[in-house]
């Protein structure tokens, strides 16, 4: 958290904010609003046992387990999309070891986001009741204190740092989000340090103008980077349409290959791309805009 | 229906489970089967269905050949009239307002338990699988749970190895006493038939057979003792309508946009 | 809760989906977006018996005291306005027995709807404790089950019907709020009938084209009614500025006649004015377009 | 500052409430003079106070002339960067965002104990308050309490009737253990003087008297034995600049929007 008005730096800035060993967690929904230049950031800055949460999880899932830079994941599902099922690498991982993958429900993992984004150790929920999920989990069941009712007690989840890809923001850190705001805004409120990448900076008083739209204030935001296409190969709501081809290829090759494919996919992406634009030159110019064109088939402008 | 190929068994059962969506009521949908049954039942028969879908959206209407491939992105949005948060959509639910909760499974046993984490020993399993996602919040509030699968006997065991969302557990009262009082498992929908509850046991019982479908063939499709209603009844066969808009659906026109909205803006 | 399309209805009619002896809770805060016709209209309709929630309440409060029209009110402070101060007549019957009246925190009132909107009867805070409130209210204090730390939890409170003024709305409820959305949002989810008053009805379509700024869904809304000015003489975001100069009139005529002030000003507004757009056309059209002309100078259109 | 006239009491306390205010920080205020000292340590030395307002107002700023009559109003949110729900405006408080919170007080004891609720007995009051609206939630939660007051006997009472918004209760271990372990009181801001809090026994101690005020005048308007630092510091005299923007602010200029809007813009 930070008063400061002017929060920009580069994407190697913040991820100085990001120490060895940090709970993580990163804002969106499975192949949504990823923030995927500031995950690819923290693989290039070769951080190591990472903690890596996410309400769905999409395969940096395991470029991070793959790498080391996450030796724990906390999610509630972990899938490409219906199209590429569940990532190889990850499975392989987790039938190895299950411990390396703590399992939550969708909704009382948003809870535990929630519970620490309004200052509460805990907060009830009706979910996991009478499910295996909840024995293997640090949850436990609690009775109303009014109604004796049985619930499930979920605690807070309070990251290190949060990791969240945005529309718009201003050099002060006041976001606004389009679309589903997925889990972002608790996620916001619950961690100690914020990051946020963003399509556009824009001036405080383009904020303003739409301030019933801003949904992250700047006194929660700790870095601030203008990161264009900041989520690609994932989507951003009516920005850009996900790349399913770049999927394709990603899925193939680590089916073929498995931690070598993973391995070998980051070397082209990571480390010969050098930087995340130098990564999206490596998708082209005529293809962003082709999925950004896609975009707006879907949401009109 | 000489002109159009016969229904696929996802075709079937998606289709089956379309027609158990009524009208005015609000459906919570898992991505895949149960989605495009909720999108088919609102083209068909149920204008006025509203679906709501884990990634924050309400009320979306997709946009044919552009099916989302997960709840949580833009196709999943299209035309949706409240996209909210995560969060804020999932407590609708918990504050009782969805009316069916309609989801898949990987594994499911006579009591609609639910498998979607691990084949095998949990501590040493053999398979590691996509799992919750929403579908344990969705049997533990919507009103009205439904799940849809493909009936095979790897898929319907006497015992699941892990529950992920539970149905009756093992019976009636163990599922009062784990706390899940607010709502009930009310249908398997499959490819081969419609499993309804036994009020008594909480166990699955045959409703109606898949046209061309007998008894036997689910028997030996199934990984336990299942019960049968005293009037198995035979499902409708998919209709050339039904097949067709599923399709449609599914597949898309050319990027006909303009058609799609103007016959989706009706009530 | 309904999933009917078309909920459109006149205020009468919304007015007899309440009951005696509900819990109502209204919309707004204090003096903004408060439903004043709907208010109005359960006086015209002798409603009896009520509670009357609100988180914080202007003097509707001695309106539905003074009439019988509720017995009891649920707020956190009562007040016209730093320049008029406390509702005379309502101080008065709270003198005479405190026990018309239930005193809340700010927040501790609105984590009771919280509560009920996100279908649990209890929800955790922070507040409340160690103050005489506590002692007074139907709240207890509690232990994290994680922490062990003290807490108190307050019970979820659950209104029979919910009144909400908006800006705009469809014929199926999906409602659109401008500016601050105060509680209105938990208020919706949390009450069995929603009852929801708009400045403009619009069609369906003009909702799903800033669908991420819909704020209340249909399906928890039972009643729509187009009530332009519906909030005045109390303020709507961007639309009117509340009349002061009718608040000054109100107030110097309770505080010199007490209840037979309250009883006068009813007679007017309620009795002789016949419906809500006879009240709007007592006030006069320059009157309210001056009004809208200074809200635009506020917050631009 | 011959040409300006003398400061009212009001105005000694709310420019010493507003040099209190650092830059950079976030500051939840009440309404009245908290408010107005807030937006005048914003337009003089801390541009960068973010102020935030209990009806989902933060960072809003003040149209000279119209400042706001309530919280949750028009006025209250001019110019803010972010209008939110109320829940959630204090909810960041609870989670502990805010560096400061700044209430008023109708009656308030040695112990920094605040009552907006009754006077007399509880339960055959004497008179009848406005009541805590966020003032309970504030001091449960910012960082640092502060309380502005006008100095008076009937105010600065032994006992409060009743604890509205509590301060240190009856000592440090009492506020402890009623579980207010989050955030602690730590200025009461009068017309004559400046209060701080005594670590040891949570008391109030005169730190600083307004300009011309004696110790005497202080505990000649105290209802109790008031502590006093060993070094009692004299508060500066309200500068001109200082009464000027004040009174701009409240009373406002021939509504030239143009001109303010264009000095608030800077930084």
């Amino acid at each position: 958290m930070s008063g400061a008005n002017d929060k920009l730096m580069t994407l190697a800035d913040a991820a100085a904010l990001v120490s060895d060993g940090d709970t993580v967690v990163a804002g969106g929904c499975c192949y949504s609003r990823t923030p995927w230049a500031m995950l690819l950031e923290l693989l290039r800055a070769q951080r190591r046992g990472l903690t890596l949460g996410r309400n769905l999880m999409c395969y940096e899932s395991e470029l991070f387990l793959a790498t080391g830079a996450a030796t724990k994941l906390i999610s509630s599902w972990v899938g490409i999309g219906l199209r590429w099922g569940i990532p190889k690498v990850f499975r392989e991982y987790v039938e190895r070891d299950p411990s390396v993958y703590e399992e939550w429900s969708h909704l009382s993992f948003g809870l535990r986001l929630m519970a620490a984004s309004m200052g509460m150790p805990f907060l009830p929920t009706a979910s996991l009741l009478g499910s295996d999920l909840l024995e293997r989990l640090p949850a436990q069941e609690m009775r109303c204190p009014f109604t004796d009712q049985l619930l499930v007690a979920v605690p807070a989840l309070v990251p290190d740092v949060a990791l969240i890809h945005v529309h718009t923001v201003d050099a002060a850190g006041n976001a606004q989000i389009e679309g589903p705001a997925y889990m972002d805004v608790e996620l916001a409120r619950a961690a100690k340090t914020v990051i946020v990448t963003a399509e556009e900076v824009v001036p405080a008083e383009a904020i303003v103008r739409h301030n019933d739209r801003t949904q992250i204030p700047g006194f929660v935001v700790d870095a601030v980077i203008e990161v264009p296409f900041g989520s690609y190969p994932h989507e951003c709501h009516g920005r850009y349409e996900a790349d399913f081809a770049h999927f394709d290829a990603y899925s193939e090759q680590v089916v073929a290959d498995g931690v070598a494919g993973v391995e070998a996919y980051l070397a082209e992406v990571v480390e010969r791309a050098g930087s995340f634009a130098g990564f999206l030159d490596t998708v082209g110019a005529s293809t962003l805009l082709e999925q950004r064109r896609r975009a707006r088939e879907l949401v009109p402008a | 229906m000489s002109a159009v190929a016969a229904p696929t068994p996802v075709e079937l059962m998606t289709i089956a489970g379309s027609r158990l969506l009524r009208d005015g009521r609000v459906v919570f949908a898992g991505v895949g089967a149960p989605l495009e049954a909720s999108v088919l039942a609102k083209r068909l028969h149920a204008p006025s269905l509203t679906i709501v879908l884990e990634g924050g959206s309400i009320g979306p209407r997709m946009l044919p050949g552009r099916l989302p491939v997960s709840t949580n992105e833009m196709r999943a949005a299209h035309d949706a009239f409240m996209l909210t948060s995560i969060n804020e959509l999932f407590l609708y639910g918990q504050r009782g307002c969805y009316d069916y909760g309609f989801i898949g499974a990987g594994q499911l046993d006579q009591y609609g338990n639910v498998n979607t984490s691990y084949i095998g020993d949990p501590d040493h399993p053999k398979v590691r699988l996509p799992g919750s996602g929403g579908a344990n919040d969705i049997v533990s509030s919507c009103r009205e749970v439904m799940i849809m699968t493909r009936h095979e006997q790897r898929r319907f065991v006497e015992r699941v190895d892990f529950i992920t969302s539970p149905g009756y557990l093992s019976g009636p009262e163990s599922r009062e006493a784990a706390g899940l009082v607010r709502n009930r498992p009310v249908a398997v929908i499959t490819d081969l038939g419609l499993l309804g509850f036994d009020e008594a046991t909480g166990r699955l019982r045959l409703d109606a057979l898949q046209p061309g479908v007998t008894e036997a063939d689910v028997h030996a499709n199934t990984g336990f003792d299942l019960l049968v209603s005293d009037t198995v009844a035979e499902l409708a066969a998919p209709t050339e309508q039904e097949l067709a808009e599923l399709r449609w659906l599914r597949d898309g026109e050319k990027s006909n946009t303009a058609t799609f909205r103007e016959v989706t803006s009706a009530p």
